[in-house]
Formats: C-alpha cells, structure tokens, sequence
C-alpha cells in the first residue's frame, strides 16, 4: 500500500514536476480572473473568497482524470484488481496521493494568491484552514468520479461533469468560511460542516469508487 | 577566425572557465560597491523616504528579467538556424536566472508597494506584465524539464520562445490597453532631463553593471554544466550500451 | 492447488463466447489454451482472474494463488525496469527483484526507463512481473508475442523451472512455446447462439 | 554604521533580505550542481580510461 | 483532409457527447462562481463578462490535451505522418474540429448563461460577437500547446500551463468588447484586436505546431 | 519503384542503434528484417518511413510510396471496423474498402467497433488498412503478432498479391511467416559503441 503511494509520487514527479503543476494552474486561474474582471481592488476583494475556492477547485479536477486513467490504459489497473492488497486500500492511496500533489501544495500556495486578489488580510488563515480540511474531501470525491469514468474514452469532461456537483457542497462552506473569516464574522458552522463532508466521504467513498472499478474492469 | 568558433563545446568550456573568475570577481565588486553606496550613503527622497533604496535591487532585477529572455530568444534563434548546440544550452542555462531576476522585481516591487500604494499587489501594467513573464518562464523551464531527449527539448523550447515572445509582447500591449497604471514612468532615459537626481543615479548605474555581470557570470556557469551533463549523460547512455 | 473450472460460461460485451468449459489444472503442470483469434480465449482467462463475473458454472482456486498477465504489460513508461518491478514486488508482499531480471535477461537494462526500450524487451519485463508476484497458478495471455527466439526460451526456462517448483500455469497462445504441455482447444466450448424466444432471456 | 531608515525600514530591509538570498541561492546552486555535474562527469571519464 | 475533420467529429460525438461536455463544463464553471461568490446581483453583473470568458476560456482548455494524445497513443498520429496529406493541414483541421466541438457550442450558449449572471442587457451581442471571434484563437493556440506536448505523459498541466500565457491577450481583448458592450462605450479596438489576433493565429501557428509534433515524433 | 538504403545510420534517444545498412529492395520483391529484440528493427523502419531523421547516409524512395504499419495498429476504438478502414481510404486518396474487408476476414466484423474485437482480430485491421494505401512499398514492424495460423496465412496471401502487383514489402518479424523471401539479419550492421574520446562527439 505504503508501495503504491510512492509509485505514484514518483511517478507525478518524474512526469514533470507533478507537484508544481497542479499549482500553476491554480496560479494561472487566480491570474486569469483580474484579467476577465478588471483590476478594481474593491470588486476583486468582494469576490476573492469565491475565485480562490473555485480555482482550487478546478485545478483538483483538472488532474483528476489521471487517477485512475492511466493505470487502466497500460493495463496496470487489471493487475492490481488482481493483486492480494483490495481495491478500497488501492482508491484510498491514490487519493492520497491526489491529495498530496494537488490539495497539499494549493493550500500551502493559496496566501500568496489571496495577495494577488486583495483577499482581506483577516481571511488569510481561513483560507488556509478551509483549505486544509476541504481539498481531502476535493480528492476523494474526485477518485470516486474517477473510478465512474475510468475506460472510457475521453472521459475527462464527462468526469467534470459527474463530480462538479458533487463538489458544489464543499465549495459553499469552504468559500463561506472564508468570506465570513474575512468579514470578521463566526466561521464555527461553515467549518464544523466542512469537516463533516471530509469525514464522511473519507470514510464511505473508497467502498462506492472500488465498485466502480470493479464493474468498468469487467 | 570567426566569432562561431566559440559554438563549439569545448572551446566554450575553456574560454568560460578561464573568464568566469574574472567576471564573477567583477560582478561581485560592483554589487557589492553600488549596493553598499545605495544602502548606506545615499539620502532619503523626499517623495518615497527611504523606500527609495529599494530601487538599486528592483530596478536592474527587473531590466535583467527581460534581457534574459531577450537573450534566451537570440540564443534559440541561433540553434534554430545554425544548430549549435552550445546556444541552446544556454538559453536553458539563462532561463532560471531570468525567473529568479522576475521574482526579485516582483518581490521587491510588492514590499514597495505596500508602503507608496497601500497594497502589496495591484494589477497595474507594468506588474502585471511583469507576471505573465514569470509565467512564460515557469512554462519554459518546465518543458525543458520534461522532455527526455535533449535535441528534441532544444527544438521545442525554441519553438515555444519564438512564439511565447511574440504573445509576451501583445500581452504587453494588452494589459496596457486593459488598465492605466499607478507604476513610475521611465526614469532612465537618455534625455537627461527626465533622469533621477545624481546621487541615486550613480549608485543604480553601477548596480545594473553589477547585475548584468552577475548574469553573464552565471550563464557562463551554468552553460558550462549543461555542457558537461550532456556529455555525462551521452557517456551514461554509452556504457549502458555495453 | 489445483484450478478446477467446471461447465464455466462467459460472456463478453453482454453475448456469450463460451460455454461448457471443464478442465482441471493441478500442481506442476501446464495447459496451453489454443483455439483461433475471437474465440473467447482472453474472455476466458480474465473470467478465471476474477475481472469479470462467470455467466454460469464455477471455478475453485485456492485464494490469492493466481498472476495474470494480459495482453497489456501494466508498465510504467517513467520508471526505470528495476523500480517498475520492485513496485509489484511489494504490492505482492515479496521481496528480491534479482531473480527475475535474471530470469529475463534484464540485468543490463535494469536502469532504463520503461519508455526506451523496445517492443519485445517490454514484454520481458512484463513477463518478469509473474516472477515476483511468487504465486503459484500462472495465467497468461499470449505471453510470447514480440519475443525473439532466445527470449522465447527464456520464457520457456521460466515455465519449466515454475512447474518444477510445484507451480501451474495456464497459458493462451498461438505459436510454438518450445515445450510440449497439455493442450485444451477451447472452440470445442464456443457458444452455441442463443435464440432468444422468451423475451426475458435478453435480461440474461 | 546603520543608516537611518524610518518608518519603512521593514520594507527596506526585507526587500534587500529576500533579494540576497534569492541571489545568493541562485548562485549557489548553480555553483553546487556545476560541481556534481563536473564530479560525475570526471568519475565516469576515469571509468572509461580505466576499461580501456 | 475533410475525412480527418468527418472522423475527429464523429469520434467527439461518439466518445459520449464532445459537443455537450465542453458547453457543460461552461455551464458548471458559470454556476459555481455563485456559489462562491455570493448571490448578489451587483457584484454579479460586474464581474459577469470577465467570468463568462474565463469559463470558455476554461472550458476550451480542458479538452485541449486530447487533440492529438490519443492519436499518438494509438499510433495514428505516426500514421498520419507519413500519409499523403500535409501535416499543417492536420493541425489546422484538429484545430477546426476543436473549436466546432467546443468554441461553437459555447459562442452559441453564452447568452442564456449570461442570464444566470446577470449580464447587462447591451452585453448580449458583444458577448456573442467576441467570442465567435476570439474563440478561434483559443482553439488554434491551444493546438499548438497541444503539439508542444504531445507524447508527454501528463502532459494535460504542463500543457496548461504554456497554454495560458498564450492566452492572455484573446482574454483581456474578449471581455474588454463585452464589459464596454455592457457599458454602452465603444468596442471597435478591442474587437479589431481580437479579429486581428484569430487572423494572426490562424495564419502562423499550424506550422509552428506542425514542427513541433514532427520533433515529438522522432 | 525501388527502395535504395545506403550507408544508413539511425539512432534511437540519441544513441546510434545502427549504421553502414545498405540494401535495394525493388518491385515484386519482399525482404525480410531479422535480429534479436532490441537490435534496432523498428528504429531502421522507423527512418525509412520518414518518421525520424537519419543520423548519416540515405534512403532513397520514390515520393509517397510507402505505407507504414508500427507495432499499434491506430484504430479508433468508437469507430466500427468499416469506419476505420474508410478512414484511412479517404486519407490516401483511395476508394472502396471492400477488398481489404475481405482481404483480412473481416465482412463479418464490418459494423463491429474497434474496441469490441479480440487481439487478433484488431492486428487483422490493422493489416487491412495497408490494402486501402494503395501504396506500393509496405513498411511492417511484426506484423503477425496476435495472428493465428489461419490469419498468418491470410497475411501471407495478401502479400503475394501484393508482390504480384508489383508491390514491394519489407517486413520485421521473428516468427516464420509461412513464404520464403530474402531475409536480412540486421545484427550485422549493429553500431559499435561509439568510444566519445573527444569531448565534442556528445553532441551529435
Ligand atoms: C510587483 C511590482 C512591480 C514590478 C513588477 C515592477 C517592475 C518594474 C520594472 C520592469 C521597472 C523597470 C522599468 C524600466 O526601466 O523601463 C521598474 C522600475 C521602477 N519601479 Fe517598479 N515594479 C513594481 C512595483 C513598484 C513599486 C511598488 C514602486 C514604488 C512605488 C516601484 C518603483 C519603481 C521605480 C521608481 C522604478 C524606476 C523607474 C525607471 O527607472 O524606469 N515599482 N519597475
Ligand atoms: N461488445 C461485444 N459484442 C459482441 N461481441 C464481442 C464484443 N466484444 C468482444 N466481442 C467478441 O468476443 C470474442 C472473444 O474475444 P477474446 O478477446 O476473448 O478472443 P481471443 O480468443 O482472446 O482472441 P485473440 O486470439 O485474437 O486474442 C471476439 O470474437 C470478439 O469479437
Ligand atoms: N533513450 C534511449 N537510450 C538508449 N537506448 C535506447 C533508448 N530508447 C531505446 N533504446 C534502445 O534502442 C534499441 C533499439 O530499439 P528498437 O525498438 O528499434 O528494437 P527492435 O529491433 O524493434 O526490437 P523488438 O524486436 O523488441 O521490437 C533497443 O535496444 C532500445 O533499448
Ligand atoms: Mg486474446
Ligand atoms: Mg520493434
């Protein structure tokens, strides 16, 4: 198990730089906004929370595809559904291993773009909290889409599709969480709620996403 | 005699390491002579206090940020038409100096900011553009580094540079025409009439010397390792050969 | 350890390929499953594997005692032979890659990356997998295509020394292994068409 | 010896702080991984002189 | 060369409905904004143009890894190397193929998401009109991004990364014509520019790609 | 209609795999490429096709001639059997498919998609697509991998006619592919190593 972890760290690095990636297109969708919306510094703090949520939201997505995809193409995933660790360790580290080369580095890499959109220096540490305790849950929802979609061509939008909903929860009380830190208001509920969502999935979506695979391998 | 003899790897590798102390020594006196005369023995303005030393980093960090791609582009220029290998080196050896010169300018422009704007980070032309260069080098570097066989990168970076300074330049037009800045106009300009006082002009100039030596230096440097890691890389393969 | 299929149907993509399959596979020995292209004999191996389910009749093999190996090799272009095998050696729980480089003639190659070698030192490597995965019943989908003739022997090599050692190992092929062993012809077992007269029988 | 930088004096300083080190940690990996490159290199070299 | 186009269409469709994922991907990118900026109508409508383009431009993005990945996956791209057509003429009709699955579908969708933003009223026709002209240039520079990293393996970031500098000035010309649309100012220069840039890309680019996919395949 | 290889030195990653090949291959004739795994088959066919440049001497083939079939065959897995071949009969400029439909054994398979069919039966495919170039000099990297001996002979068939047409074909195969023709052992133009004693010979 702790195997298949390194492997696939290994292998996000070795594909160039699996870590920085995932945070460059972070950067760049935080970048790309001022330029759609206008530099005003008042509308750009308004809506900072919100972007910020959304960008990280995007860039998990966006390597979400890879997951399980590549494993399915070089036939790898058939030799593990035959290998004696079970499929649920097997989704659950590479969620993990999602978690470490995309939410992991977001959330270290979120305060410097709050500076870029003038987030309100009280929301920086609910950012970085919200963060932390939303994007395992980011992850994990996403491994799951990941599992539903596997073996199928050109799956990566149809996954978007499938998971962007399921996200929708996660991304209110995570930008919800933020805004109030920002407004100085009580974060408490947002936040309780955000680790719930985390906890649970952990606890259940491995057991739905192994099923997944196991009907897409037959 | 001609100036492409120097194309050559290992003539490159000779005339590098013989120069490289001289330049290197060089680079080193006049940063540290115009950085020490800025820090300590220029005064405060009277528009930016004492902010106004920042200006011996920010300044010719952010001129090298774009020589460096400038160079980049000649050099990739070079290896597209006459195939030298030493000129795409480096343009590869240049690029991590040109993103770390970015980020000193950026850096140290945010830390001015705060105090002369009240905010780290506006989205005024000039920094603006000054990201999206950073990007452009994040992009480069990264290509570089992911490509495995060494002539195919040198060709693919080239390509991107080519095409990348093209939309840098556009980009550059692009924000302007997007949002009118709050950044100092030029200030080294020919007509002096326009120029800062004096006493921060000759302490700047020197550290722009001392700065692009310091560039050169390291492209020196570093070009010399690219060298070396590809013939390492090409005897590694051949032993593997058996 | 013994595979027993008996009176196994499987289908693929929802028709039925094959029907009526009864063999038995004990220790130290080997069953080469022939029978032309189509004809069901990948459907039957990964039915076997437990990738997917039996449409009727039932197979007894001892748990976790079975390696697969498919048409596709599972390696991994960026890592290097050496890790690519080491990795399942650890997902398999044993330890100790060198036997199988070995075993393979992989040795000189063991730092190169997946990716750069050719057509038929893939497959070694991808053969050299079942080495470490240390199970008992081999299962194999047509193990030998791109292999030239001396790695043909090695894989040969293998086999016998995996038989020899109490091993069994099932093995789909079209070509000549360079070792005689049992062979099952599975068109005998190919499905006969259903007719789907009730209606319900499409619901199968 | 220190001049006198007022109320910025944390801009000032950091800026030059952050500078140096980006600077100084430039050159000094290009100079550390010029030396391995050069060491392997020289290990290789000699290995291939000794096999002739 | 209209058989390439016929057949990266008909695979599009195949593969689960090319044209409907790229628009709903769009769709989802448009309606999680809110979720995380908040409901208010002002914000909303100001920040309108700039998002909508930011979700196109997103959304383009997002499937532009598969414009030549699996055909060099599964060996076509080699075969189509070395078949009689040019391969400027297969870059240009991927690139086609890309913005008829893509660009079209979102140009034509836009305005009803411009009503879930609030967009003012005048910007209807300036967002319909930049984005039949700026969407082009996406399509054509990300093919070009595309043949930069083809045959890397996750090439889907890195890819991403290139891309969006690229894609800056489309960006900032595109919602300048709508923002000012919106505004009732003048849009002349921000629409010359954007035709000027299609026109540019379209021009130039299907050689550049074009000798970056004959490095790759070497 | 003749393809001249001379002196030709190609390399793969950089590395001279090859070098000195020299043969003729004229029209009505077929040469088949020989060597053990790794030695450079497909880097050889590779640069005959134009695929990658050569590191010295030259080919000489008369423009667009060749049709080239790697070790993937490039089928589309949502297109059906008959989409695919009329894919690539519209690329080359070339009408009606039903020829290779019944060249490979395909009729049946027609409406079938690509991804639905057996190993053996996608490698028939992607032989068939050689029958709708229309192309005289057929470049094959193994082709009857995964094939039967029903499909071998098939394979063997379509490439008499083929050379009875005045077609030339030049195939790399380890296995016997049940007719006699030339055969070339390419170990014997095996690159030595080069010895890279001035420093400049890395780069190339
Ligand atoms: C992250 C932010 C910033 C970036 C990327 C940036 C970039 C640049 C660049 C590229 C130049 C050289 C321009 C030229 O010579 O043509 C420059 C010069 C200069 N910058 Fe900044 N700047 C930033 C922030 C600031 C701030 C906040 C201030 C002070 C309020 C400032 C003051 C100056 C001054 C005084 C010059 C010298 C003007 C000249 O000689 O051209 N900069 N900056
Ligand atoms: N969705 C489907 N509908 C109908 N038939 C299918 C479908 N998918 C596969 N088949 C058929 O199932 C049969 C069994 O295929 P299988 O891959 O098991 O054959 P095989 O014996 O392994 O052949 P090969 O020797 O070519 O590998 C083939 O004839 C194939 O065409
Ligand atoms: N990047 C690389 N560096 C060094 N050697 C490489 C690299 N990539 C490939 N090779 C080697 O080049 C040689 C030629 O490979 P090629 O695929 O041409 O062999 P082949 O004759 O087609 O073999 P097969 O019969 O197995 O298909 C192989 O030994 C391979 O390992
Ligand atoms: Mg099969
Ligand atoms: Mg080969």
């Amino acid at each position: 198990m702790i195997a298949l972890l390194v492997r696939d760290l290994t292998l996000a690095i070795r594909a160039g730089g699996g870590f920085g990636l995932g945070l460059a297109f972070f950067l760049i969708v935080v970048v790309l906004v001022p330029f759609g919306v206008g530099p005003e510094g008042e509308i750009l703090s308004a809506i900072a929370p919100g972007i910020l949520w959304v960008g990280a939201l995007l860039s998990c997505l966006l390597s979400l595809d890879r997951i399980f995809a590549l494993d399915f193409e070089d036939g790898s995933l058939d030799l593990l559904a035959t290998a004696p660790i079970p499929l649920e360790a097997v989704v659950a580290m590479k969620a993990v291993a999602h978690w470490l080369t995309t939410g992991l580095p977001l959330t270290l890499a979120a305060p410097v773009l709050g500076l870029l959109m003038n987030l309100d220096p009280a929301g920086y540490s609910w950012l970085v909290a919200s963060l932390a305790l939303g994007t395992p849950a980011l992850s994990m929802i996403g491994a799951f889409g990941a599992a539903l979609t596997v073996g199928l061509k050109r799956g990566g939008l149809l996954l978007s599709l499938l998971v962007l909903p399921l996200y929708v929860p996660t991304l209110i009380f995570g930008a919800e969480t933020v805004g109030r830190g920002a407004d100085g208001m009580a974060t408490a509920t947002p936040m309780l709620m955000l680790a719930g969502i985390t906890l649970a999935t952990l606890a259940l979506l491995p057991f739905a996403a192994a099923a997944a695979i196991r009907i897409n391998l037959r | 005699m001609s100036l492409w003899e120097y194309a050559n790897p290992q003539k490159f590798t000779r005339t590098a390491s013989a120069l490289l102390p001289y330049v290197g020594g060089l680079a080193a006196l006049c940063l540290a002579v115009g950085l020490g005369w800025g820090f300590f023995l220029t005064p405060e303005a009277a528009n930016f206090g004492s902010t106004v030393k920042i200006i011996y980093i920010h300044v010719p960090a952010a001129l090298m940020a774009i020589n460096a791609w400038l160079m980049m582009l000649v050099a990739s220029l070079i290896w597209l038409v006459r195939r030298h290998h030493v000129s795409a080196l480096a343009a590869r050896a240049a690029a991590p100096i040109g993103l770390t010169m970015t980020l000193i300018a950026l850096v140290t422009g945010a830390i001015w900011g705060e105090p002369m704007w009240g905010t780290y980070w506006a989205w005024d032309p000039r920094l603006t553009s000054f990201l999206i260069l950073f990007l452009f080098y994040l992009g480069y570097i990264a290509l570089w580094e992911a490509i495995e066989n060494p002539d195919a990168a040198a060709d693919l970076t080239s390509v991107l540079c080519l095409v990348g300074s093209v939309f840098a330049v556009l980009s550059r037009y692009a924000v302007n025409f997007w949002n009118q800045g709050l950044h100092q106009g030029a200030s080294l300009s020919l007509d002096k009439e326009e120029n800062v006082a004096d006493v921060y002009y000759q302490p700047l100039l020197l550290c722009i010397a001392g700065f692009v030596l310091l560039f050169v230096a390291l492209v020196l440097l570093r070009t010399r390792t690219e060298i070396r890691a590809r013939r390492l890389k090409a005897l590694i393969a051949r032993e593997r050969m058996g | 350890m013994e595979l027993a299929v008996s009176d196994l149907a499987c289908a693929r993509g929802g028709v039925p390929v094959l029907e009526g399959v009864n063999f038995t596979l004990a220790g130290g020995e080997a069953l080469l499953l022939r029978g032309p292209n189509g004809i069901g004999k990948t459907t039957l191996l990964r039915t076997l594997a437990g990738l997917q389910p039996a449409l009727a009749g039932s197979v007894s093999v001892p748990p976790e005692a079975m390696a697969y190996a498919a048409h596709a090799d599972g390696l991994k272009a960026t890592l290097s032979v050496a890790e690519n095998l080491r990795f399942w050696a650890r997902i398999f729980g044993t330890s100790g890659i060198d036997a199988a480089l070995e075993g393979f003639n992989l040795v000189e190659l063991a730092d190169r990356q997946a990716h750069n070698l050719s057509a038929g030192q893939k497959r070694r490597l991808g053969l050299a997998r079942l080495l470490v995965t240390g199970r008992p019943i081999w299962v194999l989908d047509e193990p030998t295509v791109s292999l030239d003739l001396a790695s043909v022997a090695l894989f040969g090599d293998a086999v016998r020394r995996h038989l020899d050692g109490g091993g069994a190992a099932l093995i789909a092929t079209h070509i000549d292994l360079g070792f005689t062993a049992r062979e099952l012809d599975v068109t005998a077992f190919r499905a006969a068409p259903r007719r789907l007269d009730a209606f319900d029988e499409a619901f199968a | 010896m220190m001049p006198e930088l007022g109320k910025y004096a944390a801009a000032v300083l950091s800026s030059y702080g952050i500078s140096l080190v980006l600077m100084i940690g430039l050159v000094v990996l290009s100079l550390m991984r010029g030396a391995r490159v050069r060491r392997q290199l020289d290990e290789v070299e000699a290995r291939r002189k000794a096999d002739g």
